[in-house]
């Protein structure tokens, strides 16, 4: 279907597109950088602090960009990062 | 016999390797792995067909150090499991017999000793694995290791290598021989209820607080098993009471192989076992174990016959080395021979323990035993 | 943004969070393994009261200290030996193996072709880093040929094993190859191969930067993994001796998924033969 | 067979008795050839009995006077100066058959597609050319034998090539009648623009409520290999034996799925939905919409994270409890044998914003019917509310403004669309239905309600108040706080100017041909009419087929149409495709090698290059020997043999000198000798007819079935008779209709090029040119640059390739 798209979609508030909430465990963190490189929505990037480990933490750019494939959380060979799934109820809220 | 699922008890005419198969069977034991070798492969053949009747696994491995290895696994999933074999054997399971003192393995090594080196003699008898016993692995440790002079004994000490084994959470050894293994006798085997079966101490704890390796003031932990629920760690290397590696600790490494030695030593007078025969006046004393303590006895006899004090002190316990038994005798004896089917090892320990008694070797090896002439000739020599 | 309280990690429950942190260099696959693995338990539910982790020597022996389950960490090469004797004893007990390309392959290579061959509900998941990583970047029974290790320094003269083959060859009911950047499909692999019967083996091409990759070209795990997402071609079921690894192909997928009666269950099934008939003759 | 074929010695032929037929064509011909003058020059040639021109030969006057001449004037050879041969060659072969005379005695002149189409401002020069090609044609008809067809078997499944109402019914139809039918859809699901509307005109039925269920029928119907998400790749073969190859595009869903859309719910992708003309939102991973067949969800790879081959985020496979998530799925290219094809591909809805004035795209107000019929829809994004984009409010006033893309010169397209007068009829009342409080503008250019039942739907919409004004907006200008809509323009009945206030606006907007048709066009050899629609055979009597033997048409592939007639053309399609298939054989065409077994020196040159290994060479008997069911007819292995033992019959070689003789009887030096194939370049230039492209009137085109049957001896001879230049033409390499017979062309082209550099000729004179049938402006331009390379030619170099070429002339 090539028509051209020349219109808002009307639903675009209804969707639902998954809200998160980014927790980073800093000092668990080894600077591999994987969360930050792999991201798809390049959510993440290298702060300036230095934890416990003498490493650079990722620190979030911007969490609404982030849409929960949790990509971050499966690939972290330290457990330092997580993804917690905003529920509606905070949804409304936000 | 198959096809009973039942223990033997009562006057049986059996040989030497079955006899410990079913010592162990009556011990409890319900796990085997091995790998064939002469001249302990009856013993698998045995337990071969006698385990699954008792829902006991036997199995073949790929070789002596998976056999090993099985076995303290198959230990630590709650199994009382041995594995046998004989010298080459017995080199290549050092490795995992290690492991089992480390990560405390309660099981059952026999050994049916034949001529070494390498693949030496293998239908010929040998009491040369009795050092390798002892340190046949790398690092500092105690070992029970127990040395059957009879086909009854091949039974009544396998029995009691499983529950020393248990009590003490260590590997525990049969030093049985070529001639002993394939030699038939008359054994009585007592019937079940008058078998004293001792089963390894359970954790009195909740997982939470349990601490694998935490001794008892027997200095022997507690031990649960895997799918308990305790989810415990153990560990080949140095660890804490935890079962948590600390390899840079030299505290922990102290406390620990301290406590892997005296657990046995300091339990030494509860674990050794001797036989004294016509020892309490005796001018010379026989110290012979295995086959040889049998012509060492009659030598003994005929020498009493002559006139000559003479008596028998045969460790059933080699390891630890009944020490106190020797220095005893050695205080009043005039001498003390000591015949060994080896270029001379347990004489060491004798040697050790006889402080100024002098001692005199008898060594013999690469045919059969010495003949009761023979150690008769060096208790005259001696007297 | 908005800081938040550190709240646990999901998947804590699964770790020994008194052993964290792990021992393991930045960048280091094996961190990502565990995780799948912690993954693919969650996901399962599994009991993990009647799990039993078991490694053998090496970096990635270390996970078995690393699991929130009964756990065993033995001598190097014998870990498949100590879980045969482990699953035996219980066959109630899951048994994952966890261990090295070295630990599992040279050292222990007759342990594993021999319990693939009985079939023997083990599970292995082999961590192949190309080396020795933590003896410091020794070439192994997997270093690529020509790759620059501490024992190779004019480059590799062997050629190395293509494991996912052996596995197949030796009777594995389940092989499957991935890297550790496909996270999800390892964590497929890995639930998949739980909830099987028999001998299965999941090999993971992981990331050594310290040791291994510094050496070669890939300096750091980005580096690495980078290089995995170019080179990974995902193959499924095709033939696993065809499955090459070089620095420009690496073919992940599954390869084998079949049914066989496993060593344990015909052995306990003859038992209870043996055993139907015991009962005849002595009634 | 090859016996029967042998010709008869030159003295037994009967002296022949031609009969020429100019047409007028209306005028389409007579407009730019005067046809009288023609035939009165026909009579002028030898053999020539009778000429005559009438305003449609092929009228069933004009074939009842052709049979009428055969019986009294004892004709036994007939010229058509008309269309070209793809059209009416057989309508005249049948002709001449039912007076008793064999069809292959017939001959036509392509005087329109070929001349008077393409020579449109010149009539002086296109009567000549007209002149020129009859001569031609009366040279080779001279020279006709008669010949008698062989039988080939018809693969008994079909290809139906577009999943929207007309596939399905020609599918449903042939699958019930007990064909195996494969229907190939581009689209993740069938349905078509009919599965998007809301109701149907006149009776405004529930558009999806009563294509659903045959939607499903396909799904189910165990006859029809429904192959979603596939494109066809390639068709090779000839009518009743075709060979397809189609393209399966990856779903990354197995038909495990269940569609229970658990997936869709967690997909963190969100993109405007194509389905919904992008009113409406659809997940990476989704179903285009509810009554969707196959049911089998489908993943947009182009905008899934894990596009890169590493699943990045697995929301979508963990959510699916079938476990029918596959993100490595691999596309794959399946093969198969049918004996018919239909052509149901559809058509394109114009784009209006390329309509300046109407601002579509600019003001958010002002929408196409198609999106309407999303937003009316109670299955659509707004579930039926009329919202309007702006403020999501209902409209009070709303304006269809119609003939938004056609019938226009200057705006779109010359035709008219043919649904859209219907369709506002019906959207204006559907809004009345829901909102009779709506004032509603219809404006238009004519209200053409013509069909049964649309006239009283027209009325219906003016009694309930709708208000059809006359004369399109010349301007749109929207009021930038209340986004509404001021439409200025004149009222041509009235004779004054309006300016009307609208919520929104509704552009009723036509249909074009899909932008893709050319692919098909190349893939099946067909022809399209200068709007790019799919031309037919026929367009009285053959409505349905296409030139090329066992493909039919069905849709608005064919022309503009409403559902009714898209449906009724389906049937009638797949009844056409239905009689083939029934007779499950069909007479191929008499244009098989003939043999001169006394000049054969057993080579096997021929055996080479035949394409079909129809040809295989007896060593034992030193000679070769052809199975005729499995030659092609390309005629490759005529032009290959280096002793003239081999001829294509009705493709002779001295018909086809005597063609290139009559061309080059005079102004020879001023002409361009083409040979074009069949299939492709003869197509091509007549799509250029079709088309209207102009290009100069020096060409003239002998026709063969492939261009492997140019023997380089043709060529030459064109140049021995002193011919300015010559054009060989043929299909694009790997698009042969015979295989591969092309190369063979290309090759023997090449040796001509060196033989003519070797002897100082200007190479250019020989052209080569791949043109597909639907390139008729790469032909027309070709024609065009040729003309200047003859202008360049100078006597001397005519004669020096005249000395070059001598020996062409004999034998």
């Amino acid at each position: 279907m090539p028509e051209r798209i020349k219109h808002k979609p009307l639903d675009l508030e209804k969707v639902q597109v998954p809200r998160a909430e980014i927790h980073l465990i800093k000092d668990q963190c080894k600077g591999c950088g994987y969360c930050i490189n792999f991201c798809p929505k390049k959510v993440l990037e290298e702060s300036d602090e230095i934890n416990a480990r003498g490493v650079h933490p990722p620190k979030v750019v911007d969490e609404s960009k982030c849409i929960v494939c949790s990509f971050c959380t499966a690939v972290c060979p330290d457990f330092a990062i997580f993804i917690v799934e905003k529920k509606d109820k905070e949804e409304s809220k936000t | 016999m198959s096809g009973k699922r039942s223990l033997l008890s009562g006057a049986h005419f059996l040989n030497g390797d079955v006899a410990c198969a079913e010592g162990a069977i009556a011990a409890g034991c319900r796990f085997f792995a091995g790998y064939p070798i002469t001249p302990a492969t009856e013993i698998a053949e045995h337990l071969s067909e006698r385990m699954p009747e008792f829902g006991g696994i036997y199995i073949q491995m790929e070789d002596e150090i998976a056999s090993m290895a099985a076995v303290i696994g198959a230990s630590y999933s709650g199994l009382k499991s041995m594995t046998a074999t004989s010298g080459p054997g017995f080199s290549l399971m050092q490795e995992n017999i290690g492991l089992a003192v480390m990560t405390e393995a309660p099981c059952v090594i026999v050994d049916i000793m034949r001529g070494g080196p390498s693949t030496g003699q293998p239908t010929l008898p040998g009491q040369q694995d009795v050092m390798q016993a002892k340190w046949g692995s790398h690092g500092d440790y105690e070992i029970i290791a127990l040395s059957p002079s009879s086909v009854q004994e091949m039974f009544t000490l396998t029995f009691e290598a499983f529950n020393l084994a248990e009590t003490y959470r260590v590997p525990t050894m049969l030093l049985g021989d070529e001639i002993i293994a394939h030699m038939w006798e008359k054994v009585l085997i007592p019937s079940p209820e008058n078998l004293k079966v001792v089963n390894r101490k359970k954790p009195k704890v909740a997982p939470a607080e349990y601490l694998p390796f935490k001794p008892d003031d027997d200095l022997v932990p507690s031990m649960a098993c895997f799918g308990e629920g305790y989810r415990f760690h153990a560990t080949g290397l140095t660890h804490n009471e935890h079962g948590y590696p600390q390899t840079q600790s030299s505290e922990t490494q102290y406390k620990l192989v301290r406590r892997l030695c005296e657990k046995i030593r300091k339990n030494a007078d509860r674990i050794v076992k001797v036989e004294e025969i016509m020892v309490e006046d005796a001018d010379v004393v026989v110290v012979a174990y295995g086959i040889v303590a049998r012509s060492a006895l009659s030598a003994v006899r005929k020498a009493r016959a002559e006139g000559i004090k003479a008596g028998l002190l045969r460790p059933i316990t080699i390891w630890p080395f009944p020490e106190t038994h020797v220095a005893d005798i050695a205080k009043h004896a005039k001498a003390i021979v000591v015949p060994e089917m080896n270029c001379g090892q347990l004489v060491r320990e004798v040697e050790r323990c006889a402080k100024t008694t002098p001692v005199a070797f008898l060594s013999k090896f690469g045919e059969e035993p010495h003949t009761p002439l023979e150690i008769l000739e060096e208790i005259r020599r001696n007297n | 943004m908005v800081v938040k309280e550190i709240l646990e990690h999901p998947l804590s429950k699964y770790l020994r969070t008194d052993m964290m942190p792990h021992i393991w260099c930045p960048g280091c696959g094996n961190g990502i393994v565990l995780n799948c693995f912690a993954h693919a338990l969650d996901e399962l539910k599994t009991d993990l009261d009647k799990l039993v982790v078991i490694s053998g020597i090496g970096c990635i022996g270390r996970t078995a200290g690393y699991t929130n389950t009964d756990s065993f960490h033995t001598t190097h090469g014998r870990s498949i030996a100590f879980a045969t004797g482990v699953k035996l004893a219980n066959p109630e007990l899951d048994i994952v193996i966890v261990s090295g390309d070295g630990d599992l392959f040279a050292i222990g290579g007759n342990h594993f072709i021999h319990a693939a061959r009985r079939n023997i509900g083990i599970k292995v998941l082999c961590v192949n880093n190309f080396n020795y990583g933590m003896t410091g970047g020794q070439l192994g029974p997997t270093t690529p040929l020509d790759a620059i290790t501490t024992t190779s320094p004019y480059g590799n003269s062997e050629h190395p094993f293509n494991l996912v083959h052996l596995a197949a060859a030796s009777g594995a009911t389940y092989v499957a190859r991935w890297t550790t950047l496909h996270v999800r499909r390892l964590t497929q692999s890995i639930k998949k191969m739980m909830q099987k019967e028999g001998f299965c083996f999941i090999e993971v091409i992981s990331p050594c930067p310290e040791v291994f990759g510094r050496r070669n070209k890939l300096r750091t795990g980005l580096d690495m993994m980078e290089m995995f997402k170019k080179a990974s071609v995902v193959e499924s079921f095709s033939d696993p001796a065809k499955a090459e690894i070089t620095s420009d192909r690496i073919v992940v997928g599954e390869f084998i998924d079949i049914e066989k009666l496993s060593y344990e269950k015909l052995f306990h099934e003859k038992i209870a033969q043996i055993n139907e008939k015991t009962m005849e003759q002595v009634s | 067979m090859a016996e029967k074929k042998e010709p008869q010695p030159k003295e037994g032929v009967e002296q022949p008795r031609i009969g020429v037929y100019v047409c007028q064509c209306g005028l389409n011909i007579a407009g730019s050839v005067d046809c009288e003058e023609v035939a009165k020059f026909a009579a002028t040639l030898p053999n020539v009995v009778l000429a005559q021109y009438n305003r449609y030969t092929c009228s069933d006057q004009g074939q009842a006077g052709i049979q009428k001449d055969i019986k009294e004037q004892k004709l036994n050879r007939v010229v058509v100066a008309s269309c070209t041969p793809r059209l009416h060659e057989p309508t005249f072969r049948k002709a001449c058959e039912e007076a008793g005379l064999n069809k292959y005695l017939f001959e036509m002149a392509n005087i329109r597609e070929q001349c008077s189409w393409v020579h449109l401002y010149d009539r002086k020069a296109a009567t000549e050319k007209a002149k020129d090609l009859v001569k031609v044609a009366v040279a080779k008809a001279s020279l006709l034998q008669p010949a008698e067809e062989a039988e080939v078997p018809i693969t008994r499944k079909a290809l139906i090539i577009g999943g929207g109402v007309a596939g399905i019914q020609a599918a449903l139809d042939l699958a019930d009648t007990g064909y195996k039918v494969y229907l190939v859809e581009k689209e993740p699901s069938i349905g078509g623009m009919m599965a998007r509307i809301d109701k149907t005109f006149p009776t405004m039925d529930c558009s999806i409520c009563i294509l659903a269920p045959k939607m499903s029928d396909v799904g189910h119907h165990p006859n029809i290999e429904l192959l979603t998400n596939s494109e066809v790749t390639e068709v090779k073969g000839y009518i009743g034996n075709f060979k397809a190859k189609v393209l399966k595009k990856p779903r990354y869903v197995t038909k495990d799925c269940s569609a229970c859309g658990e997936c869709t719910k967690v997909c963190p992708i969100a993109v405007p939905n194509e389905f919904d003309v992008g009113l409406a939102i659809r997940h990476g991973i989704y179903t285009p919409f509810a009554q969707a067949v196959p049911a089998t969800y489908i993943i947009d790879m182009n905008v899934c994270l894990n596009k890169e081959g590493v699943v990045v985020c697995d929301r979508c496979m963990k959510a699916c409890e079938r476990q029918a998530v596959k993100y490595e799925m691999k596309p794959e290219t399946v093969e198969f044998e049918i004996g018919t094809i239909v052509v149901a591909t559809g058509a394109d809805v114009f784009d209006p914003s390329t309509i300046p004035h109407y601002s579509y795209g600019k003001y958010p107000n002002v929408i196409t019917s198609l999106e309407f019929e999303r937003l009316i829809n109670a299955g659509g994004p707004s579930a039926g509310h009329l919202l309007r984009p702006s403020d999501k409010q209902i409209p009070k006033r709303v304006a269809f403004i119609q003939c938004v893309g056609s019938r226009s010169d200057r705006n779109g397209r010359l035709y008219c669309s043919n649904v859209c007068c219907m369709n506002t009829i019906k959207d204006s009342l559907l809004i009345k239905e829901h909102w009779p409080e709506t004032e509603i503008y219809v404006f238009y250019v004519d209200i053409r309600a013509y069909g049964k039942g649309f006239e009283d739907l027209y009325k219906r919409a003016r009694k309930e108040g709708v208000k059809f004004i006359r004369g399109l907006p010349s301007e749109i200008v929207e009021d930038k706080t209340t986004r509404n809509l001021w439409l200025f323009g004149e009222n041509t009945l009235q004779k004054e100017l309006y300016k009307v206030n609208a919520d929104m606006v509704i552009l009723s907007v036509g249909l074009e041909s899909r932008k893709d048709s050319e692919i098909i066009q190349r893939l099946l050899t067909l022809s399209r009419n200068q709007d790019g629609f799919f031309l037919e055979a026929h367009p009285k009597l053959r409505p349905v087929d296409a030139a090329t033997g066992g493909v039919f048409f069905a849709g608005c592939a064919e022309s503009p149409k409403d559902i009714k007639d898209s449906v009724t053309q389906a049937s009638a399609a797949a009844a056409r495709a239905g009689i083939l298939m029934a007779k499950g054989k069909i007479n191929v065409e008499a244009i098989t090698p003939i043999i001169f077994e006394e000049k054969c020196k057993a080579c096997g040159l021929c055996a080479k290059v035949c394409p079909y290994n129809a040809i295989t060479l007896n060593k034992e008997l030193k000679r070769i020997e052809i199975a005729e069911a499995s030659c092609g007819g390309c005629g490759t292995c005529s032009a290959e043999c280096p002793f003239g033992a081999l001829t294509q019959s009705h493709f002779t070689d001295e018909q086809i000198t005597a063609q290139i003789d009559a061309i080059t009887e005079y102004d020879a030096d001023k002409k361009i000798v083409a040979f074009c194939c069949n299939w492709c370049s003869y197509a091509g230039a007549d799509f250029a007819g079709v088309s209207r492209m102009q290009y100069p009137p020096n060409v003239r085109i002998i026709r063969t079935m492939c261009s492997g049957r140019v023997a380089p001896k043709f060529v030459e001879r064109a140049f021995a008779r002193g011919a300015a230049t010559v054009l060989v033409a043929g299909c694009h390499i790997g698009d042969c209709h015979y295989i591969n017979a092309n190369y063979q062309t290309q090759k023997r082209v090449e040796k001509l090029w060196k033989k003519m550099e070797q002897n100082g000729l200007n190479k250019e004179r020989l052209q080569l040119l791949w043109a597909s049938a639907a390139e008729g402006e790469e032909f027309a331009s070709k024609i065009r640059d040729m003309k200047a390379i003859v202008e360049n030619v100078k006597p001397e170099e005519i004669k020096t390739a005249q000395k070059v070429f001598e020996k062409a002339l004999s034998g």
